[in-house]
């Protein structure tokens, strides 16, 4: 049986364990005198059989198909005759695989060595009676599991308690699987990083002003000898950064103030779904408006102004990532704005102030930490995006804080350095990963202090 | 309101009374009947500072005010006491034009200050809210100093041309309120690290810095404790030498201590004014009877 | 697995992807995966080793190299077939608004090296000090030096560094001298590409190159000949020593920038993966790769028809390769 | 006091002062907000500007006439002989036909040229599925060339270049007078996978594959984010443990999606050995990078639910999990499923994690599963724009229209959805 | 609290008393003192439902109730009044452990319902919370249908076998509430549809709906106008023939209306417990005669 009809099937079992111990515990009730003198609801007791019908079938279900590839494999190629025997682990995944094309039909049987055709049919058989006994070993152990659980039901059992306790534990093993993104993340980065900087001083990789990676990646390639500072990348990467809150800053913020203070509800209502379209752009968009529609712009803008403005000037780059950022920095705005409390708008309009007067001189200076901390968020997401400076920053990394010349990002190096070459052994795809616990570390350390500061402004008002 | 009458009384022992139908709350009998817009009592006043006739509020489709006429004498101290949701607030707000703030809030009727209609369209609001100041029932200082709170409204309205002068305005208003010796050295300390009572005065303090004809209260001392209490109705007893004070309070006690007059609100009606002694002795109305002598309430 | 996993060059991938789409319509294998890795990369991807888990076919803008092949060896990667499919110009393009550019090798060379030799004329090298085109000579457009072009991963990277600049660096003799004594001295100072921001890294993405060149009158690019091919409405290229990169020139080996291309077939796989040898056939069948094949619609350059025939021929065969070739 | 009535001159005084900087302030607010919808205007019009004509496919409508012995086919009812045999030959005839000037190899050549590489093969298909044919003389309606369809569409165009030669143009100028050559509506477009001829891509595949890795992450994150709000949000102790997944939560969700690739590359690939480019692992990177952003909104929608609703059920002794599953979860289902919508179209958007896991790849047939190989919108759009023929910027900015479409009814679907359900009650 | 007694006066003729430095609040005469755990009165009954002593609550640092002892007695109407923060809430909550919900609650000393501990670590807090029932401030229904609100309770708990029993319950309670008849024909209407006073004698509906041995209000009335607070105090009366109510009020005059003894808290400590009419005629603390007779609250 196949474990796509098997997962309807143990789903019936498991409407049937539900059925039979909320009648069981119905029945169980009658002689006390009804279902109040039962501990808990004959829901949970039904609750609790289909629990233990379920869950230990889903289990065993999951261990089987885990192993099942593997033990396969190895009862098949192994026995096959001592010629075929595979010598290395990738000939063995190779055979597998013929062997199974062959099964399947995608191979023909007559191309290959009839060994090999008759051990396609012992994969078919054994995958055949492998599954048939997946299903019977988990059909058996959801009825067992249904079947215990079902006569364990007894009046006394707190069921609902226990039912509730299960369940608060799948809860918190769901969000637990945070801690384990970010170990993943740790792990996927640290051990490459170290091996980085077996090969690269840190001091040279966190100090150095001059960034170009171009170490040889086969040893007869001959480029330059690779160096590996990455100030110019930082630089550049707060750059764009800068110039995008430049823009992002001021226009969500005032849009966000304009929005909450003056507009009509209706206007209000139109506007800001509009300006969280902009949110839901793919920045793949937003990295072709950039590279195709802004920078050309940009430098026709600044030929005509008798400047010089490079194909990839930060500006075009920031510029769009601050358009995207808006709707970001103005609904983090507007959410710390409404919480900033009535009274102490009521307050100031009462002493005669203007709505102005009072946004500028109460509501703003209360509502800066929490804005404050939106805006490192906004910052911290600047940092990391990735696809509007790969397509409309360069990959020069020129130490400059002039907006109009190309500077490139820690985010373009990274996908420079990993698309195309993923072998990870070279300095140059190591760094790398340097790069992605660079930027990791820097949006953690914003993200903090964001956080920090943020829930230090909501304390005040809560 | 016959249930009034017939289903309760201030003798516990009378606690098994029958059960009404609810058809039985809608006749009145005519003692306690409120008549749209009629007011016993003393409601009118010559040398008045408010001149409000027949003022109608409404929040969208519900009426909150339902044609009350009053006029509040230059330097009174009126009370306005009523049971919750009666309208009380509403009333008060319309004074300084706060409720303006409110979109599905709608006000009609003649309302004058000093002879001028508030709600004439060409009249400026901000001037409006200079002349009439107010204090709401939870101090909201602003988060700021306790100097910078007090100068706020001089500073926004160019009150003073001088540091010095500020800083004698601040002073001023502080001594008026109370709080002067209380707060004399830690002028640049957050306001929000005071006490509640000192909140409230403080925002007291800020209001009358701004040298305002009227100051309205919106039960101001209901957050505080009884101490605290005390302090601000000490502080409503001076100030009532230089201000008109129009105030919110839920406590009769509170309104018997600190008004000349006391006006009774009933679901939006303007039941009963009169001389706070008369009203807590004699009042007029059947209606303000039962609330004093706890009836309901 | 059943389908063909193809990886590397981005200068081969458009011929390889139509080969496939190809090879699918018209059998009943499923239409093989591609990505495009650029050259080095696909290669290391393709060494790594035998098994499902490796790509069974990897493209290449350049040859193999001898480096690379006992990579393969050493990770078990015996049987390897090798086949040539023809030649790709490399062009130094620019906007049409743009002033062409007629250069040698020595002034492409000069342009874009790391390093040079001293302007004074003696035999000392210095930083590249050029910074318009009509420093390095006065017939060269005023204008400051930008070009953009692939990074190191990539095969045209590779090609353009053999064939321009070391071409435009043995024109100085005693840089060429230095080969005989110290062949890794020499290289150093032939294929270091300038990092001072003349010359930029514009990534594998080819196409954003020629968009940004159309933006941008100013820089110059360097990409394969079927970009330009299909952007000649837009698009000019820069004469290279005396010679424009026409269909005919590359193909006869005139114009100094052309190379050869390449893909090679992991021969453990045949008979594994169903179809890699109808792939191959496919791809060195005259419809598609000969002078009047789909590939030839797409910009890619045939080899003359004799050629054509023997690769052909070895290519079907699956003759592997013994590493001595390279 | 004294001075109150100069106080109010003073105050009078002032106030055309402040009403000034009152407007300049409102000024700045409509300025702001006519700046970020001027962007939005100027995005959105350059895309459609760039990509309406990706909607248009160019077509040849002919009498093809199915002779086989043009097609060198000896015994047309042999299966095995069909499938070799020359489709293009009875496409060129009918094309000569119209254009009795054409004779010679070479004229021949170039009339093949007008039409699509792949057209042979459709008709192929045509053929294969209705033998009968054979023989018949057909009115067929066929693709042209890539050359053609950009010449049709944009011959007036500057920034495209015509690569027809001039004889070509000429034919092609007759069959679009005659209107045998002509514009319309390009369902080949939503129907097929990716081609390297223009006029036979679509974005089929790419959709399928979204929806594959959609899925993947909607059926993981949607169940996982809520129950890990919950979790944070009713039954989390105030301790170290909990503090430190919240922090984690609060920063993953900033985490730049890039480094999810990282992740996804190193774990899921290199670690548990699933295969490259599937929507499997493309599904499950997304998760994780959604997920923060489910939970997040879902701990908000928790929140708004007020307490009092959680003491009355208290109050008649309904236990933490019975307040929580019928109380809190309905009142605050709708905040949770806008803010998983949104999170969802933030992941049918995202392109940079996916390409370091092996979506970028040419792929033609249309995902039939969770585990084939497959691609997505957002990466289509990447690979044609990187593509070297004319046709394929305008499909790009075809399927960034498709994608925005998408975005956009999912993003209207939150709004709906928010502003139903909240008023219910 | 000397001040409370020199400085206001329910007299308005004596408003500018002087102004006091705040240092003189900290000498209290004895006669107001509070010795800490002593209640005077009656706090203790032999028939005890709840027997409570030396409760003290904490919330993180602060102590919130100061040592209480009270005996509450079966079938008896308490009412516990005191000024704004006093504690009242805070020591109602303890009697069904609402407060376990707030982590920096801490609840000391000995607790018992009908001779067991209530916070013994093994008891079932919804078991408790069963026989317990509390009513709220605000009106809070559940945004469900009228007869769902009702039905919740004996759902949960299983108190029917039947949707026919369940009827039952749902009527019997409604009946009780005295709400039978207004919403016997719209069951199935959103309960949030209701007025504010419909909606609270829901809410006593819902509770008495799984028939708790003890009703807990904490000010059932203060949102409601004073009609509907009318009907509730009416229910409460009916009720009190089978439950034990304890309810918390800001209005002396509702305290005087509905209870049979009346506990006076002040600052965390319960004062003064006695008979109602006792309280409020003879009260034997000076504080709690202060607080009766308005001079602060
Ligand atoms: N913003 C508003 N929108 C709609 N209705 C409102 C609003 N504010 C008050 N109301 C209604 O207006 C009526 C009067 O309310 P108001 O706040 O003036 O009463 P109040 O006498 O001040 O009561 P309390 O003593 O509780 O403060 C009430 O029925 C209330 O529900
Ligand atoms: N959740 C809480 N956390 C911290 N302190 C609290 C909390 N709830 C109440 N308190 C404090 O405990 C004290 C007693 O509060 P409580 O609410 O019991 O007073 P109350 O007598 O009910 O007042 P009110 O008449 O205003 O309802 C107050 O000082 C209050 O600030
Ligand atoms: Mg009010
Ligand atoms: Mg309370
Ligand atoms: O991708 P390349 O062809 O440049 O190696």
């Amino acid at each position: 049986m196949q474990p796509a009809n098997l997962i309807p099937l143990i789903v019936v079992l498991v409407v049937i364990a539900f059925a039979l111990g909320y009648a069981r515990s119905r029945a169980l009730a009658v002689p006390m005198g009804g279902i109040k003198h039962l501990k808990s609801l004959p829901f949970y007791y039904a609750a609790r059989a289909a629990m233990w019908c379920g869950l230990p079938a889903l289990l065993v279900l999951a261990c089987w198909l885990g192993f099942e590839g593997k033990v396969i494999q190895t009862l098949v190629v192994g026995s096959l005759p001592a010629e075929l025997q595979p010598d290395s682990a990738g000939k063995a995944s190779l055979i597998l695989s013929q062997i199974s094309n062959v099964a399947s039909g995608a191979l023909s049987a007559d191309v290959v060595p009839p060994a090999i055709a008759e051990a396609a049919s012992r994969l078919t058989g054994l995958q055949q009676s492998s599954q048939t006994m997946m299903a019977l070993l988990v059909i058996c152990i959801a009825v067992l599991g249904g079947f215990v659980a079902w006569l364990r039901i007894a009046p006394h059992i707190n069921a609902r308690e226990k039912f509730e306790t299960t369940l608060r534990r799948i809860f918190f093993a769901c969000a637990g699987l945070a801690i384990l993104t970010t170990v993943g993340i740790v792990f996927s980065v640290i051990f490459e990083t170290i091996r980085f900087f077996g090969k690269v001083p840190i001091t040279e990789f966190l100090f150095g002003t001059s960034w170009s990676p171009q170490t040889a990646i086969r040893a007869d390639q001959v480029g330059a000898e690779g160096a590996f500072g990455m100030i110019p990348l930082f630089v550049g990467t707060l750059l764009i950064s800068a110039i995008a809150m430049v823009v992002a800053v001021p226009v969500g913020l005032m849009s966000a103030i304009y929005l909450s203070e003056y507009a009509s509800p209706r206007m209000r209502g139109i506007i800001k779904p509009l300006l969280e379209m902009l949110a839901g752009v793919p920045t793949v968009v937003y990295g072709f408006f950039a590279a195709l529609t802004v920078a050309p712009f940009i430098s026709g803008l600044a030929a005509a102004l008798g400047l010089q403005a490079s194909a990839e000037s930060a500006l075009a780059a920031g510029l769009v990532m601050g358009i995207m950022i808006i709707p970001f920095v103005s609904s983090l705005s507007d959410d710390v704005i409404n919480a900033v409390p009535q009274s102490l708008r009521d307050g100031s309009l009462a002493l005669g102030a203007t709505q102005s007067e009072t946004m500028k001189k109460v509501i703003f200076p209360a509502a800066l930490p929490g804005i404050m901390g939106g805006i490192l968020l906004a910052v911290s997401r600047a940092i990391g995006e990735t696809m509007i400076v790969v397509m409309a920053a360069g990959l020069a990394a020129n130490l400059t804080a002039n907006p109009l010349e190309a500077v490139t990002t820690v985010t373009v190096q990274i996908v420079t350095l990993l698309v195309g070459d993923q072998e990870f052994d070279s300095a140059k795809t190591l760094a790398a990963f340097a790069l992605g616990m660079l930027l990791f570390v820097v949006t953690l350390a914003l993200n903090v202090i964001a956080l920090h500061v943020v829930r230090k402004y909501r304390e005040q008002y809560d | 309101m016959s249930t009034l009458n017939t289903s309760i009384s201030t003798e516990q022992t009378q606690r098994e009374a029958p059960e009404l139908a609810p058809a039985a709350v809608q006749d009145k009998p005519e003692e306690t009947a409120i008549e749209y817009g009629q007011t016993v009592g003393t409601p009118f006043a010559d040398d008045a500072k408010f001149r409000l006739r027949d003022v109608e509020v409404y929040y969208g489709e519900s009426q909150a005010i339902k044609g009350v006429s009053l006029d509040i004498a230059r330097n009174e101290v009126i009370a306005f006491i009523g049971p919750s949701g009666c309208g009380k607030s509403t009333f008060l707000r319309c004074l300084n034009r706060m409720n303006d703030s409110i979109d599905i809030c709608r006000v009609k009727g003649s309302l004058e200050l000093d002879g001028q209609d508030l709600y004439d369209p060409r009249r400026d609001v901000v001037e409006l809210r200079a002349r009439v100041g107010m204090v709401f029932q939870k101090p909201n200082p602003f988060p700021k100093s306790i100097y910078d709170n007090v100068a706020y409204g001089p500073r926004i309205h160019g009150l003073a041309n001088r540091k010095s002068e500020l800083d004698d305005i601040v002073e001023d208003s502080l001594r008026k309120a109370g709080l002067w010796n209380e707060v004399k050295d830690r002028l640049d300390a957050p306001a929000t690290g005071m006490s509640g009572g000192q909140q409230q005065r403080l925002c007291i303090a800020r209001t009358i810095a701004v040298s305002p004809e009227v100051v309205l209260m919106d039960e101001p001392c209901s957050a505080l404790d009884p101490i605290a209490t005390a302090k601000v109705e000490e502080l409503i007893a001076e100030l009532s030498e230089s201000y008109t004070i129009i105030i919110v309070t839920h406590s009769m006690q509170q309104a018997a201590r600190v008004s000349h007059r006391t006006a009774y609100f009933h679901l939006g009606n303007l039941v009963e004014v009169n001389a706070t002694d008369k009203v807590f002795t004699a009042p007029e109305h059947k209606l303000t009877e039962s609330y004093i002598t706890g009836r309901f309430g | 697995r059943d389908t063909i996993n193809i990886v590397g060059s981005s200068t081969v991938y458009p011929f390889a992807t139509v080969v496939a789409e190809h090879f699918g319509r018209n059998t009943d294998f499923p239409t093989p995966k591609l990505e495009s890795t650029g050259s080095g990369g696909g290669l290391k991807l393709f060494c790594a080793g035998i098994g499902t888990q490796h790509p069974d076919i990897t493209n290449a803008s350049r040859r193999m190299k001898a480096s690379e092949f006992e990579l393969c060896q050493s990770n078990g990667v015996e049987d390897i077939v090798e086949v040539k499919i023809g030649s790709d110009g490399i062009v130094l393009a620019s906007s049409q608004e743009a002033e062409n550019l007629d250069v040698s090798l020595q002034q492409l060379f000069l342009a874009l090296a790391k390093d040079v030799p001293n302007p004074d004329g003696s035999e000392e090298l210095v930083a590249n000090p050029y910074q318009n085109w009509n420093d390095i000579d006065a017939s060269l457009p005023n204008k400051p030096i930008r070009v953009m072009g692939p990074p190191p991963t990539s095969g045209t990277r590779d090609a353009f560094n053999e064939l321009a600049l070391e071409g435009g660096c043995k024109t100085f003799d005693w840089i060429k001298a230095i080969k005989a004594e110290d062949k890794n001295a020499y290289k150093a100072i032939c294929h270091s590409v300038r990092e001072d921001g003349a010359f930029v890294e514009a990534g594998e993405n080819d196409n954003l190159i020629v968009q940004k060149l159309t933006a941008d009158a100013s820089a110059y690019g360097i990409f394969g000949y079927s970009f330009l091919e299909e952007n000649s409405g837009t698009l000019q290229a820069a004469t290279v020593a005396g010679f424009e990169p026409t269909m005919d020139n590359i193909s006869v080996g005139d114009y100094p920038l052309a190379r050869s291309l390449w893909f090679y077939v992991k021969k453990a796989h045949v008979g594994v993966v169903p179809g890699i040898a109808e792939y191959v056939a496919e791809f060195a069948s005259e419809g598609a790769w000969g002078d009047n094949g789909y590939l030839a619609d797409v910009g890619l350059i045939p080899l003359d028809r004799a050629d054509r025939m023997t690769a052909a021929e070895s290519a079907v065969s699956l003759e592997t390769m013994t590493g001595d070739e390279l | 006091m004294t001075n109150s009535t100069s106080q109010a001159e003073i105050v009078r005084q002032s106030l055309k002062r402040r009403y000034r900087k009152e407007r300049r302030f409102r000024a700045y607010g409509i300025a702001a907000i006519a700046v970020a919808l001027t962007a939005l205007v100027v995005l959105f019009a350059d895309i459609i500007g760039k990509g309406y004509t990706g909607f248009l496919k160019t077509t040849l409508t002919l009498e093809v006439t199915f002779d086989p012995e043009l097609m060198y086919l000896e015994d047309p009812t042999d299966p095995a002989q069909l499938r070799n045999g020359d489709y293009l030959a009875p496409l060129i005839a009918a094309l000569k036909k119209e254009l009795p000037e054409v004779s010679g190899r070479r004229a021949e050549r170039a009339l093949k040229g007008l039409i699509s590489s792949y057209a042979a093969s459709d008709v192929k298909d045509l053929v294969a599925a209705d033998p009968a044919i054979m023989g018949t003389t057909q009115r067929l309606t066929f693709l042209a060339s890539d050359d053609v369809d950009v010449f049709a569409k944009h011959r007036d165009d500057a920034s495209y270049s015509i690569k027809l030669t001039e004889q070509q143009q000429a034919w092609a100028l007759t069959l679009l007078e005659r209107g045998i050559i002509e514009n319309s509506f390009n369902d080949v477009f939503f129907s097929n996978g990716d081609s390297r001829d223009p006029g036979h891509a679509g974005v089929l595949g790419a959709i399928v594959g979204s929806l594959l890795t959609m899925a993947v992450t909607l059926l993981l994150s949607f169940p996982i984010g809520v129950s890990a709000a919950i979790y944070l949000e009713e039954f989390a102790p105030q301790n170290r443990l909990t503090d430190f997944i919240e922090v984690n939560i609060n920063n993953l969700a900033a985490v730049p999606s890039i480094i999810f690739g990282l992740l996804g590359l190193a774990v899921f690939i290199n670690l548990f050995g699933m295969p490259r480019s599937v929507p499997v692992v493309g599904g499950l990177v997304l998760m994780l990078m959604t997920l923060p952003t489910i939970i997040i909104s879902s701990r908000a929608a928790i929140k708004s639910v007020p307490p009092s609703i959680r003491e009355a059920a208290q109050g008649i002794g309904a236990s933490k999990m019975q307040v929580v599953l019928h109380h809190v979860l309905p009142l605050a289902m709708p905040g949770m499923l806008t803010g998983s919508i949104i999170g969802m179209a933030q992941a049918l958007g995202e392109t940079a994690p996916l390409l370091l896991i092996g979506m970028v790849a040419f792929i033609v047939d249309v995902p039939d599963g969770f585990f084939s190989s497959a691609t997505v919108l957002p990466v289509q759009i990447f690979l044609w724009a990187g593509s070297p023929e004319q046709g394929f910027i305008e499909r790009a900015s075809a399927a960034i229209m498709v994608l925005l479409a998408f975005l956009i009814s999912m993003n209207a679907l939150a709004i709906w959805l928010r502003k139903r359900l909240e008023r219910r009650w």
